[in-house]
């Protein structure tokens, strides 16, 4: 047994490290709260300086073959950092589909794009009506010759406003099992017909509503087969699930550990001779470690060949769990100071708790919530029967 | 035993539940974001004698009782109400009960010419923080050691805050005056607090019951997998579990109010009791209902955020609920020692 | 609104308690404490000579024809002392059915013996295979003339050993849907056939696994229609639901601050100095009063003509609920030396967290799991679809 | 990263799994309550080499890693193994620290002369309380102040408990003698929490996860209503939920213990932050189980009962979770503040 990732990880951490020390910037950082948008331009660039879009892929298209562990390694610094890398991991996310999926001519004309950064491609899962349930979406396409005309809407349609095409699951065929009748497209999104809403979160990122009235796409921007878009879903979701947990988390107990160094209570005594606030740091520090450890499980069961299914759900419902609980008690152990907002300038340590107790009500959502991974766990995991 | 309220207490809560429906909806509220503070509210509760209401006839007011105060707080809660209602009430009851050296101010307060309100917490280095409804208030009381003092807020700092509160800190200055001292003071600032206690439990009470309400209709409404999620036993059972602690909260916040006009020898171990319990069951019943909100539970549009944010900062401007449990279990051993 | 149970409940109240401080000797404690056995002869004689097996019963009748406020305070005080009253509870609920559903015959044979205290009658409803499914039950009846011949076996069925009468629901038809096949009798116990085999719980009580082995019962000890038992298990088990709740864990607080009070920690501290510890123990205090208001509640409905169904289901939840969460809190806060078992003379306070803490086992499960109760307030109190 | 045994430690898993299938059957651990100890089980372990292990060859033994011991725990906890493994193997490892002053103890511990244990309070009043194996052992190791000692178990009390373990309270009597003092000793002594806490924390990942195999196989065989318990959300999601918790419980466990070999620096935290976890993890999946077998749970002939006893009473030898958390806090915290 040994839980290192290895030198090589090692000194691809060290590089990532200093990386993220020069190019998250003050002023990256500042932007990004402002706008809640988790992708920028200046940052995206200095990765593709460094090929780090994808350093997981291989050489020939454009990565450079790091393997799981030391993707692993990079994926903690930056989710460690708190980079804004939302654009970056949908648009490598959908190219991984197309790399296994796409026709030769999509290979050729968006993974270089997407890996020399030109290009941001966005999600199009969920809508209005189908969240956990992805597979009932609605947003229909009907071909004409050779294209196919898209009417509906899609929800969280995160970086839109910034994206060129967003990676959509419509349906082709209503009058079958709806697992039976989706089919996937690449939908250039600067286009007429292409509506745009933002929307904003509890915790100041902004996603978007998306609208398509009539919007018109080749046949050629398919992905995989007609009403076969389930099968695309089913590689999709998977790679959906990324390595490294509990990021928000880390950051979190770091800026209350700080805290706690120099705090006193309302009689004058530290803070950190209370047992009780230790303990409550250190029931953290606990879920934080075990976080890290399923992120890297997962890692390894890729690495060893493997596909880290229930692994993957676990680490997810347990790190947006630990965030939750975590984030809530935090909030209260800081007393009436807890609820000074992130942003007012008088907030403890930035108003960390307060920004992490707002966020944790994604984090239990995005990608499946606590529910579904629940399932996920309880029948494939320990092989409970499926509610009737 | 009645747990119905009585004709009047019907009547009352009506009146409230009227005014709350005019002058705070959702979107009233959101209007009053970020401060937190709807001047037209806060004239119509004027109006109504949400004031008056607070004293009884020998301070000028038409004496309602704490459970009379504790319907209309409910009320307020389920509104989210953006004014200062609860601080200014426990501020003029406290003055009314220090009697003459606070006269003119109860006077100036009941009037309307002074928005007083209390501070939970004692100057720290010649500042008060995180005063309630101290961003909009004129004069702030507070206790300093055993003397109850009065200041102005004049230099505060407005604090932007998770609940969307009128909240400040507040610099002391030179115009702080002392109005009670010694044990009466602290005996009177005691119950300063199990009257906040006793208002904000039963406006969770509100807040949590309208969330369930929320949640509820929402996953009777929602579909996943052909069916509407509240079908499923993940989500029905929390809600279930959510349900019953709002039930608890409420019937133990009003015991707690009714035992203030009745039984005053229960009422700082209930109050504390009452604030503690809701405080917990209102978070978890807003955050049960949120998170079942999928996605749309972490927009801004939606409303059960309101009630999600407002229900976790509310009472933290007092500290988190074990505090006020060991206030009440103090008040407990104390009764068993002297053999109550 | 009122939260006082009136003068009449206050005066019976104190008869009750002094009842309690003269019959509810340290001997039956013990007796209690060493069978495991929550029924005492000597215990139920004093009952039945101030006839209070069922005060809340019609005068003629052979109760006192208390109102139910009277009666709740009469149950919290029993409750309170954790008198061994399970016997005269089942006795009575069974005696209630037979009043609203048995034959004038019926009636007329037992509830006078019932309420003389004669008699003790057990409930069988639970089997092997079927708990909160209870109307899965299989104990087959099958009419032979005059009589019916039963067969099967009965899971829990507590105080057999000391009982006369079984209420029992057994199958009579297997061909149609299982809430319409069902009978209930009451099977006299002292017969052949009848076999009862001690079970031991985990809180130390003795309860029953009983087998019935072709045993003849008339018909004439059928209670309802052939067929109906259903109609009647509903009538019963609404009957199940006590007024009083959380008797057990007010008796663990009393514990708890009766130690406290004294109590130091390692560095010679009082412990009731201790916020943290003063916190657990007033969290319990606010459930207490949560859990006694819901059963006063559930008293009051009933006495203003209403049935308290979701209002019962939520205080049998939430009490039960909060003596396991509180249970296991206080075993914590004890630390090394709250393992230390009720009956080990160094037990802390006679071990009375170590006992609640086996004792909220059973408490979360009889008379309908938590998860039974959440289905109800679901359904019936929220309005929530039922699962498919 | 390699998260599976070698094969060294694959065949020292399954020479114990082996080990404790034939002698540590439920039936075994029941025939052994209330004092739970197994004298043919320890004889066996004795003869496998469970003493020897714990300590290098020039202590006599044949040193195991930490790791080692921690997947030997991890087997002896899921058998609730009836036999004094952990506080010897603890002890032995203790004396052998302390060098020459504790020469002949350890050689009689190791021979099987001595049955050694450890205190893990010091003494109050002339008095160990709760001292695991201190039922059966013939001697016990403690702090008191900054000396270790060692007494002997003569003047015990023998203390039945939730855990059915072998416990007493041990009088001290004068033949306590003093083998190391000061900073040493101290030193020495907190890397003997540092080692229980990793074979507790292992242990109860045994614990846990046997629970939940058992919760599994009943929930699917049982059914209600016409379908397996298991297929509803209200059981299937109660045991996810707990299986998750386990799973991480074992990879931080087994980290923990790999690190007191390869990373020491790291242990202290981690062996307390492991111990916390588990206990807690352990606590709630033996709970889940049981509550899902319904009424058969409450009853002592089902096994699931023997892991739920043992869950809450094995740590609770040395305080609630929170305790080990604040320990490994504290740890934390000196790091920040060196810099490391």
């Amino acid at each position: 047994m040994d839980f290192t990732l290895g030198e090589r990880s090692d000194i691809f951490r060290e590089e990532a490290r200093a990386f993220l020390a020069e190019a998250f910037t003050p002023e990256v950082k500042e932007t990004m709260h402002e706008t809640g948008v988790h992708h920028n331009w200046d940052f995206h660039k200095a990765l593709v300086e460094k090929g780090w879009l994808a350093p997981g892929w291989p050489v020939e298209y454009g990565g450079q073959g790091r393997d799981p562990m030391e993707m692993l390694a990079f994926s903690e610094e930056f989710q460690r950092a708190g980079a804004p890398t939302y654009g970056v991991g949908t648009t490598i996310m959908v190219s991984s589909i197309l790399r296994h999926l796409g026709t030769e001519e999509q290979k050729q004309e968006f993974l270089p794009r997407a890996l020399r950064g030109e290009i941001i491609i966005v999600l199009g899962f969920t809508e209005p009506e189908s969240g956990s349930d992805v597979a009932a979406a609605q947003t229909r396409a009907v071909r004409d010759g050779d294209e196919w005309i898209i009417n509906g809407q899609k929800m969280f349609t995160t970086n839109a406003q910034e994206g060129d095409y967003a990676f959509m699951l419509t349906r082709t065929n209503p009058d079958v099992p709806k697992h039976q009748g989706l089919t996937t497209f690449l939908v250039p999104l600067r286009q007429e017909g292409v509506e745009i809403q933002a929307v904003r979160t509890l915790s100041g990122e902004r996603t978007n509503l998306t609208f398509y009235n009539d919007v018109r796409v080749p046949d050629a921007m398919r992905i995989g087969e007609v009403d076969g878009g389930w099968d695309v879903m089913t590689v999709g979701l998977t790679f959906e699930r990324s390595g490294a947990q509990g990021g928000e988390s880390i950051r979190l107990l770091e800026e209350m550990e700080e805290w706690v160094l120099s705090a006193h209570d309302d009689d004058g005594n530290p803070r950190r001779e209370d047992p009780d606030v230790l303990a409550r740091l250190g029931k953290a520090a606990a879920e934080n470690e075990v976080s890290s450890l399923m992120g890297r499980r997962s890692a390894w069961v890729h690495d060893t060949g493997g596909m880290p299914g229930v692994e993957g759900s676990m680490g997810k419902l347990f790190s947006s769990e630990a965030l939750t609980r975590q984030s809530g008690d935090f909030v209260d152990l800081l007393g009436a100071d807890g609820i000074r907002s992130q942003g007012d300038p008088s907030a403890i340590q930035g108003g960390a708790a307060d920004y992490a107790f707002r966020f944790a009500l994604g984090a239990t959502t995005y990608g499946g919530t606590s529910e579904v991974q629940r399932n996920i766990i309880a029948q494939r995991g320990l092989g409970l029967p499926r509610a009737k | 035993m009645d747990l119905n309220p009585t004709a009047e207490q019907d009547q009352l809560i009506d009146a409230f539940s009227s005014l709350y429906t005019k002058e705070s909806s959702t979107e009233r509220v959101r209007a009053a974001e970020p401060l937190g503070f709807d001047e037209e509210l806060w004239d119509h509760l004027k109006e109504i004698g949400a004031l008056e209401m607070a004293v009884d006839e020998s301070s000028g007011g038409w004496g309602a009782t704490m459970l009379d105060l504790s319907l209309v707080a409910e009320q307020h809660g389920r509104a989210l109400g953006a004014a200062p209602l609860f601080e200014s009430q426990v501020a003029l009851r406290l003055l009314a009960r220090l009697g003459e050296p606070a006269k003119e101010l109860l006077r100036a307060s009941l009037a309307g010419e002074a928005l007083t309100t209390v501070a939970l917490h004692g100057p720290t280095n010649g500042s008060l923080k995180m005063v309630p409804a101290g961003a909009i208030a004129d004069r702030v009381i507070f206790l300093d050691g055993d003397k109850i003092c009065v200041g102005g807020t004049s230099q505060r700092v407005i604090i932007e805050n998770l609940g969307s509160m009128p909240v400040a800190d507040v610099s002391l200055g030179g115009d702080v005056e002392v109005i009670s001292t010694g044990a009466q003071a602290r005996d009177a600032f005691e119950m300063l607090f199990d009257e906040w206690f006793l208002l904000l439990a039963n406006a969770l009470v509100g807040i949590g019951e309208r969330s369930i309400e929320i949640g509820v209709d929402y996953v009777k409404e929602r579909k996943a997998f052909g069916v509407p999620i509240g079908s499923f036993q993940a989500i029905s059972h929390g809600l279930a579990d959510a349900a019953t602690a709002m039930d608890g909260s409420k019937l133990l916040s009003r015991e707690a109010a009714w035992s203030a006009d009745v039984m005053p020898e229960r009422t700082r171990e209930l109050a504390a009791l009452a604030f503690g319990f809701s405080t917990e069951s209102a978070r978890e019943a807003s955050y049960r209902a949120l998170h079942y909100h999928g996605g749309y539970g972490f927009m801004l549009e939606y409303d059960i955020q309101l009630f999600f944010r407002r229900a976790k900062a509310w009472p933290a401007l007092y500290g988190e609920p074990s505090k006020s449990f060991a206030r009440a279990e103090s008040e407990r051993l104390k009764k068993i020692e002297s053999g109550v």
